[in-house]
């Protein structure tokens, strides 16, 4: 059969999300893809330069809709070292905790529309139950399920309500018991092994190269983690393994993000361990209020421009549940950030979707995509 | 890594191109560099200093010339690196990265569009986030929000 | 496993084919026979998660695996209004982020004066509750109410008296309160500004502004003294809520918000 | 057993009713009601009249009990509003689908469009008024059944890839290559894994394929011809792991991608009723169709419609299977489902054919608990 394209999206069940995987076919192997984006751009960068530090944090949680608590707290590291404010010891676990079950919540929606990718239907549901509990977690002390803002420039917005850790443990405990489940049913599924083993590889160099990070990294061999590597928050007092794999394919990524699930209760287990012992304030002390809510004079144009608020870059690099994403805050002595600026792991993963798509099948796209784990809305922003 | 060690890596390479090095906090530092000299100074950090993974190009403006600066990260020093040089808001280009980091392709696309920096030698300079056909760069602080604006769309078939 | 293009390498394992159908076909089975039991899901409109028993650990016969306690306590939901405590302080529409927060005019007890509630458009919220933070009375607060779908966009804005109605359905309402901070600003006065108007003390939610006699010898230096004795407001910092009403009513700019940084 | 059949009773029952009516008007108008190729008409239309209605309500449970079946495998309930536990959803489902208005692309091929799906919901229709259910559901004598059930059986590729050509778009004629392919591919080791069954049976006709099996079930000695029919009636109803025609992850919805409405409804009925055939017919070839072992009790089968519901509890048994796979498995691949076809089923299927031939030359069968039959 002669060459065609054929656009995968906007609409279409293997982009999660919107986007356009425009792919040039010669029967049923792939000649050549343009992902096309932009459909959910919403100029959250720009928004940001319209609002003040704290309000951004709503615009957060819309980044990435399984990845909301990272993302804040990429933006409130960078804000932080923009405005100069250092935050508590156990605002720092807190954050910790929210990131590494953001992971787990992140890890088991990648999961479910991963298997649903490869027909799988039941696992799919599997995932999402579990993940579900991770989510009455984050109802239970952020208050929302979703879109979370719960952390604030210097802090926390509150601390963990009585008897959290408690059922923290036993979700804990639980996921531990399905992560089993979950190998019986992909790894130990010869069909699955068989769709997924030697597909999308992408190798070391070549994803350091196309500035690739995250799982998809790691499971080509490059034992990159910025939480080890560039220990941010209190990862550095924390005890745990950088998951790795060498097979740099489909069932690498599959296996380096089961590990990185079990990573992560091991990891929450030490942090829910600490917040038990240490209690303490959760924002810090001296903040100057004019940063937000409560009890804000915001709103007020002008204001902080008399006040000779010292000015400041911001910078951070947080290991998300998709890979390195890094933020850059410019405070230049207004209540709003002068520019915000974001990177997002998806956009450079997807940006070498040729290297790792060009030469399979049509049916190999969604299991590589999924693969990918692709977020549009830390993409496009 | 010191600001001090990457003036004395890249001085030699570089010569007047190098405009300095500043120290900020949690990376190496920030090295600004003239435009003029932008694949070397590339070339320098990637062959010589193992700053191998670019990971963000943004463009920052500041009405009256705009500040490119590209974030690398080195997995041997396990640092990050500033690179930033300004252009002219009215001669917004500098030479394009995408040859030295193939990684670079998107992100200066977005800064295309976003900042209106023109990327020169880009394999693929075309609108990424905006439609095909946008005539607005999005982040210029001339960009207003909650002002009505034309936008013409071409649909492209494929 | 790949054609002929593809990059090969690549995550190889072989065992035991029958086997390997085996394991997931097991593993399923054994979900299935658990779940005829009981399903893990909540049969929504029938059950509601927000029930008191799905709140503390039911556990196993509730159908979730283990019960998360507490999850409804904090949860952000539509808004209760108190319009009893409402002070009209416009911290709440100051806050938002989404601009969904009007204050309009509702009768209050005094006549002459009417009294300034928020009414919020839920088309535009983004439950982020920093309303409800930013509420000095503590009369704003979020509930776990959470059903608000209508045929009628109008219908998605809520009047203070809608909201007062939700505040009087009892619902548990989210318990986190947040401490005033220590070094907040304070409103300040440029006094040589002061023309004693007393719009800030009119218009001051909390009452905390009281006008005092000043000697008021030299207004503007090089002018004639005046002769009558000039009021000026002083700020009673404990009550004050820092809403900067009297900032902005003021004619002349001469209060300003000041304080540590 | 009785020799009530479904036809006989179709006739009699049009016999009687144009009977009735006939003396009823008198005259020449009543002779002419009278008029025996009339009743024989009537008779017929009866009759298909019972057969469409038996397929659909059958179709429409097996959906409800997928759905039932699906939905604890994944830790849900499944369809549970409309009627008790759900049992009237699909009707609603189906209402719904009926309401709608059918919508063509513009660059569609008209007659294809509305051909396809029609002509495959009919012929899958007619499959199932060849079938034997009991001694009674039996449309009589015909000694090449099972041959003509696989012929109708097979027309489905030509008019899935009519419905995917007409279409005019892309995800539709790749998912209609792939069916055809498919189709084609695994029709092979089905008809000789089917071959095996007539060679042990010695016949043609389905229900002398049952009587066969009186004492003993054709799954035990035919173990790898049953393995071959099931992983190819699999392919052939396009179930997961095998639907990759309608690989909704990376072709929308295959070669059904246009279609709405009542013509979706064709196409989803029709994939039922295939599946409902697959069941059926794996029913009759390996498992003793509406025999029960002679080692139960003949209480049994003793009551009226007895060997309908033995045989339906078999089916939707077998269904269950499909169900357990399908929600245990994913997907294969094109190239990995071709490559198993030609080459793991083909020669399969061959096995199991010398094996049956060699276990009707030894006429010696292992059975469980049952006597070789002399009559092999």
């Amino acid at each position: 059969m002669s060459e065609m394209w054929i656009n995968m999206g906007p609409q279409h069940p293997m982009t999660h999300g919107l986007w356009n995987l425009r792919v040039r076919i010669e029967g049923e192997l792939i000649r050549d893809v343009d992902p096309e984006m932009g459909y959910l751009h919403r100029g959250i960068e720009k928004i940001s330069e319209d609002r003040h530090y704290n309000e951004v944090i709503t615009l957060m949680d819309r980044c990435c809709y399984v990845a909301g608590l990272a993302w804040e707290h990429l933006y409130i590291r960078a804000a932080e070292q923009a405005l100069h404010v250092d935050p508590p010891e156990r605002a720092e676990y807190l954050r910790v905790l929210c990131d590494e079950f953001q992971r787990l919540g992140s890890h088991l929606m990648w999961y479910a529309a991963f298997v649903q990718d490869l027909g799988l239907m039941s696992p799919f549901l599997y995932g999402m139950r579990d993940r579900d509990l991770v989510l009455d977690l984050f109802q239970s002390y952020t208050g929302a399920r979703m879109t979370y803002e719960y952390m604030r420039v210097g802090g926390v917005r509150n601390d963990l309500p009585p008897g959290f850790t408690a059922s923290a443990r036993k979700v804990l405990d639980w996921l531990s018991d399905r992560f089993r489940e979950y190998d019986q049913l992909c790894l130990g599924s010869t069909i699955f092994r068989k769709r997924c083993d030697g597909l999308g590889v992408l190798k070391g160099p070549d994803a350091v190269h196309h500035g690739v990070t995250g799982p998809m990294l790691r499971s080509a061999g490059v034992k990159r983690d910025l939480r080890k590597d560039r220990p941010y928050a209190v990862y550095g007092q924390l005890d745990f393994d950088v998951a790795f794999a060498d097979g740099a394919d489909v069932t690498a990524r599959y296996l380096v993000r089961m590990e990185e699930m079990r990573q992560s209760v091991r990891l929450l287990r030490q942090v829910l361990d600490w917040l038990d012992r240490h209690p303490g304030p959760v924002i810090a002390e001296h903040l100057p209020r004019w940063l937000g809510a409560p009890y804000a004079p915001i709103g007020l144009e002008g204001y902080l421009l008399k006040r000779n608020y010292p000015k400041g870059v911001g910078f951070s690099a947080v290991e998300e549940p998709h890979g390195e994403a890094l933020a850059y805050v410019v405070n230049e002595g207004g209540e709003h950030p002068y520019r915000v600026k974001f990177r997002s792991p998806v956009f450079a993963n997807l940006s070498a979707a040729r290297t790792y798509l060009v030469g399979y099948h049509v049916a190999d796209i969604p299991p590589i995509m999924g693969s990918v784990d692709v977020c549009v809305g830390e993409v496009d922003r | 890594m010191q600001p001090a060690d990457l003036e004395q890596a890249l001085r030699p390479r570089l010569g007047e191109h190098l405009l300095g090095v500043e120290p900020f906090e949690g990376t190496a530092g920030k090295v600004r560099f003239d435009r003029s000299a932008a694949v070397a100074t590339f070339r320098a950090l990637h062959d010589e200093l193992g700053f191998t993974h670019l990971a963000m190009i943004g463009g920052i403006d500041w009405v009256a010339h705009r500040e490119v600066v590209y974030t690398l990260w080195s997995d041997a020093a396990k640092q990050y690196v500033f690179l930033s040089t300004t252009v002219p808001a009215d001669d917004a280009h500098v030479e394009s990265a995408s040859g030295v980091w193939p990684s670079a392709n998107w992100h200066e696309r977005e800064a295309w569009e976003m900042v209106d920096i023109t990327f020169d030698h880009h394999p693929d300079l075309r609108h990424l986030l905006m439609p095909d056909g946008y005539a607005f760069h999005p982040l210029l602080r001339s960009f207003k929000l909650h002002e009505p604006e034309e936008l013409e769309v071409k649909v492209r078939h494929v | 496993m790949t054609e002929e293009g593809a990059p090969g390498a690549g995550t190889t394992t072989e065992e035991n084919p029958v086997l390997y159908v085996a394991r997931p076909m097991a593993t399923a089975a054994r979900q299935f026979v658990k779940s005829l039991v009981r399903p893990s899901t909540i049969v929504y409109p029938y059950e509601r998660l927000e029930d008191p028993r799905f709140r503390t650990e039911v556990a196993v016969a509730s159908g979730r695996p283990i019960g998360v306690g507490q999850v409804w306590d904090n949860y952000r939901g539509v808004h209760a209004l108190n319009i009893a405590t409402c002070i009209s302080c416009n911290l709440c529409a100051f806050s938002c982020p989404d601009l969904c927060i009007e204050m309009v005019t509702v009768p209050g007890p005094d006549p002459k004066k009417p009294k300034k509630c928020p009414q919020i458009d839920y088309g535009k919220c983004s439950y982020c509750g920093f309303c409800s933070d930013a509420c000095p009375e503590g009369c704003l607060t979020m509930t776990t109410r959470y059903e608000l779908s209508t045929p009628r966009r109008a219908e998605m804005v809520y009047s203070p008296q809608r909201l007062f109605d939700v505040f009087r359905s009892k619902l548990p309402m989210n318990p986190i309160r947040l401490e005033r901070p220590e070094n907040e600003d304070r409103i300040l006065l440029d006094p040589p500004l002061c023309i004693g108007c007393n719009a800030c003390a009119r218009d001051c939610p909390t009452q905390c502004i009281t006008m005092v006699d000043v000697p008021k010898t030299d207004p503007k230096p090089g002018q004639k003294p005046a002769k009558r004795i000039w009021k000026e407001p002083v700020v009673n910092d404990s009550d004050c809520v820092r809403c900067g009403t009297c900032i902005s009513v003021c004619p002349k700019e001469c209060l300003f918000w000041g304080g540590p940084p | 057993m009785s020799s009530a059949t479904l036809y006989s009773v179709s006739y009699d029952l049009s016999h009687t009713l144009l009977f009735a009516l006939g003396g009823l008007i008198g005259g020449p108008l009543g002779r002419l009601l009278e008029n025996g190729d009339l009743v024989t008409g009537i008779g017929v239309l009866v009759f298909a009249a019972l057969l469409l209605a038996a397929s659909m309500l059958n179709t429409i449970v097996l959906i409800w009990y997928e759905r039932k079946l699906l939905g604890r495998f994944m830790d849900r309930r499944g369809a549970m509003h409309v009627g008790y536990a759900g049992l009237l959803q699909n009707f609603a489902d189906g209402l719904k689908l009926f309401r709608k208005h059918t919508t063509r692309p513009r660059e569609a091929d008209e007659v294809g469009f509305y051909f396809g799906p029609t002509a495959y919901l009919v012929t899958s229709l007619m499959i199932f008024g060849i079938l034997p259910i009991s001694t009674g559901w039996n449309s009589g004598p015909m000694p090449l059944s099972l041959l003509l059930a696989l012929v109708i059986f097979s027309f489905a590729p030509l008019f899935i890839f009519v419905s995917a050509w007409s279409s005019n778009n892309k995800y539709s004629l790749m998912g209609g290559l792939r069916s055809a392919a498919q189709m084609i591919a695994y029709e092979v080791p089905l008809l000789l894994a089917v071959v095996a069954v007539v060679v042990v049976a010695g016949s043609f006709s389905l229900t002398t394929i049952v009587y066969e099996q009186q004492n003993y079930w054709f799954w035990g000695p035919l173990i790898v011809a049953l393995i071959v029919f099931v992983a190819a009636m699999l392919a052939e109803m396009e179930r997961i792991p095998f639907d990759l025609p309608e690989a909704e992850a990376e072709l929308v919805e295959g070669w059904n991608t246009e279609y709405g409405g009542m013509l979706f409804a064709f196409f989803m009925l029709a994939d039922y009723l295939r599946a409902l055939v697959g069941s059926i017919l794996i029913v009759l070839l390996f498992l003793g169709g509406w025999t029960l072992p002679t080692w139960l009790p003949g209480s049994l089968t003793a009551w009226p419609l007895a060997g309908i519901f033995w045989f339906m509890v078999k089916t939707y048994l077998v269904f269950g299977l499909f169900v357990w796979i399908r929600a245990s498995l994913p997907r294969v691949r094109t190239d990995q489902l071709l490559r198993v076809g030609w080459n793991r089923m083909i020669p399969l299927a061959l096995l199991s054919v010398f094996l049956a031939a060699a276990l009707v030359t030894v006429r010696c069968v292992p059975v469980f608990g049952c006597v070789p039959s002399p009559g092999a």
